[in-house]
């Protein structure tokens, strides 16, 4: 049991690392990457706290999130390569 | 009172703090996006406030396990109650935005004083 | 007997798993500019999953809870690699340069168009 | 220990809410958003309430940021600065937090078992479902039958957003330039994201199913698997472009599946009348009232789940045609 608290310390640790680059940028990338680890280290902790309530039936939770996770960071990426081309043609205008 | 018995109290603090940030956005802030952004924070505080009620403590989530005698559950009526708020949310929170893409288009800003201005 | 090469075996990787989540996060929080950062991300979506869900399925033993902890593994080392690629292709594209010559990105403060 | 935890996460709750307010770009506020969704879905599992975390997983990872990414490349992602003080607006606001917090010390503290909410109508519920309904997830019981009336008001609401975000969007805009060569469109020239979406995207729509039909066992239902498909298909129009993601699922279907969730709702419950019982009483459905029960939620949760696929996909159309078009 305690060593799942020990992971579980050292995964809230990283989110608040996380957190922090998301608040600072200083880019933009900086805080979308920032995001992205902070999605995966919510994985890793659904997980880590189902197997210490000792209920493994809700791993469903983190499955949906590494399942789902990716579509926000490639709407992103979509978003900038919209905005380039928005851009470029009102410079052809 | 004890140190223990006070951070039980700690949720509804919380409540009332992101309640309070989303509900400046929404009064303070002119930008209309900013707006939706800090009704969707209110929103979330709410949430956090019915699913707080519903914890009892030593309790587990309410579905029922096969074979296993004497569990506590937890209230499962917020549950649902949240459950069905947050689609709705995410619909209701489209339809906001929908209108302020259709607002940005007649009068080209999103700024709730230069639109009072135009008008 | 079993049971205990077992449990001290997850321990270790779920430790290892936790220092590597660890120095990833410190990395990403440290380094200097963004594809340096970059890496660090990496290393916790690759090396530090691939631990701690090794280190959970010794515990799960063989059961439903294993094949989910899999798929869950299968997905994040699928997805996470793919997010950081499509990030660092969009940071490229929009001119955001990889110099080794500047320590730094802080000058580039407002995100290039 | 996970008590610890849960305060070590609304603290980062509050200094990413108070971070979002404070952004000056709306896209590090959308950004900001996504990890606020996060850590609520971490908060609310901690909570004991993995369907509601479920929820929020399905909903705020995916929908909520690609609407508010399209909304902010129609309008402008810039916030103005604005003048005159604010402090009016600061010192209400802190009065009515510091009232709502004195007000707080006389609610019930955390996990109280003898906290008015848990004396009432909510036992009732435990005890009886294994016996009038017989399926683990007391949530999906109350979800689909105890509260039935409640749901169909709630799938009537998504319903009326969709079919007023249509209207919004739906007339024609007004400067029409040049449209996006389809080739040039979504994310075709990107190979990597092109291949492992492809791959992920049957997993996605299959793990949505499986949210779908084992709602009754574990955590999930109509709502979460409904936004968990809609994701699925919005990777698609991502990857593919929008208007090959409409060639595949037309626009025709996706009103017809809004319209006819809702109807196949509300037909449940106009059966159960026509059998002779009271409107969304399911017992009447079979010989068993078991039975007909478990058939009446395994039915409702399937329209809820057309639904609010439809509904969510519509709205994500209706955005990204018009992104498409202007």
């Amino acid at each position: 049991m305690s060593m799942y608290i020990v992971v579980s310390i050292a995964i809230l640790i990283t989110m608040v690392l996380a957190l922090v680059r998301a608040l600072m940028g200083p880019s933009v990338y900086d805080r979308v990457l920032a995001v992205n680890v902070f999605g995966t280290k919510t994985v890793l902790l659904l997980s880590v706290i189902a197997f210490l309530y000792g209920r493994p039936d809700f791993l469903d939770l983190a499955l949906a999130y590494a399942l789902v996770n990716m579509v926000g960071i490639l709407a992103v990426l979509e978003y900038f390569q919209n905005r380039a081309r928005k851009n470029s043609r009102s410079q052809d205008d | 009172m004890n140190l223990l018995e006070l951070l039980g109290y700690f949720n509804y603090w919380v409540f009332a703090i992101i309640l309070t940030v989303g509900l400046y956005a929404v009064i303070n802030k002119n930008n209309l996006i900013k707006k939706l952004i800090g009704l969707s924070i209110f929103q979330s505080a709410v949430f956090l406030m019915y699913i707080t009620m519903d914890k009892v403590e030593g309790g587990t989530a309410p579905i029922i396990q096969e074979g296993v005698e004497g569990q506590i559950f937890s209230n499962p009526l917020p549950q649902v109650l949240i459950l069905t708020a947050i689609v709705v949310g995410v619909s209701t929170l489209a339809l906001g935005l929908a209108l302020v893409v259709r607002i940005n288009e007649c009068y080209g800003t999103i700024e709730e004083n230069e639109i009072l201005d135009a008008d | 007997m079993i049971d205990l090469v077992l449990d001290i075996l997850s321990w270790i990787l779920l430790i290892l798993g936790g220092a590597c989540v660890l120095i990833g996060g410190i990395g990403g929080l440290r380094l200097p500019n963004f594809y340096a950062r970059i890496h660090a991300a990496s290393l916790t979506d690759t090396m530090g999953t691939i631990l701690i869900f090794v280190g959970m399925m010794l515990q799960a033993g063989l059961s439903l809870a294993t094949l989910k902890l899999f798929a869950i593994m299968l997905f994040l080392l699928l997805t996470g690699p793919t997010a950081t690629y499509a990030l660092a292709n969009t940071a490229l594209l929009s001119g955001l340069k990889p110099d080794a010559g500047s320590a730094s990105d802080e000058l580039e403060e407002d995100e290039p168009k | 220990m996970i008590f610890v935890f849960a305060v070590f996460l609304l603290t980062l709750l509050v200094i990413t809410a108070i971070a979002i307010v404070r952004a000056k770009d709306l896209f590090v506020a959308v950004m900001l958003t996504s990890i606020f969704s996060l850590l609520m879905a971490a908060n609310f599992f901690i909570l004991d309430a993995a369907d509601v975390a479920l929820t929020e997983a399905a909903v705020g990872a995916g929908v909520t940021t690609v609407i508010f990414l399209c909304a902010l490349s129609l309008t402008d992602d810039r916030e103005k600065p604005r003048e005159g003080s604010r402090w009016i607006a600061f010192s209400t606001v802190g009065l009515l937090a510091l009232l709502i917090i004195y007000a707080t010390f006389d609610k019930p503290r955390l996990g109280d078992p003898e906290a008015p909410v848990h004396q009432h109508v909510a036992p009732w519920y435990l005890e009886k479902t294994p016996e009038y309904i017989d399926i683990p997830n007391v949530v999906t019981a109350i979800l689909g039958s105890f509260r039935g009336y409640d749901t169909l008001g709630e799938v009537f609401v998504v319903f009326a957003a969709c079919i007023g975000v249509l209207f919004i969007l739906g007339v024609s805009p007004a400067r029409k330039t040049k449209e996006v060569p389809e080739k040039d469109s979504g994310l075709r020239h990107h190979l990597i994201p092109q291949v492992v979406g492809r791959l992920v995207i049957p997993f996605i729509v299959l793990f949505g199913l499986y949210v779908q039909f084992h709602g009754e066992y574990g955590p999930g239902g109509g709502f979460q698997a409904g936004a968990i498909i809609a994701t699925g298909v919005i990777l698609y129009a991502l990857l593919e472009g929008e208007a090959s993601a409409l060639r595949a699922i037309p626009r025709s279907v996706l009103l017809g599946m809004v319209v006819g969730g809702a109807l196949l709702y509300g037909g449940v419950g106009v059966a159960c009348m026509l059998l002779g019982g009271s409107f969304l009483d399911y017992s009447v459905l079979a010989a068993d009232p078991v039975v007909g029960q478990q058939l009446g939620i395994l039915i409702i949760e399937a329209g809820v789940g057309m639904a609010v696929c439809g509904a969510l996909l519509s709205i994500y159309h209706a955005f990204a045609a018009r992104e498409r078009l202007s």
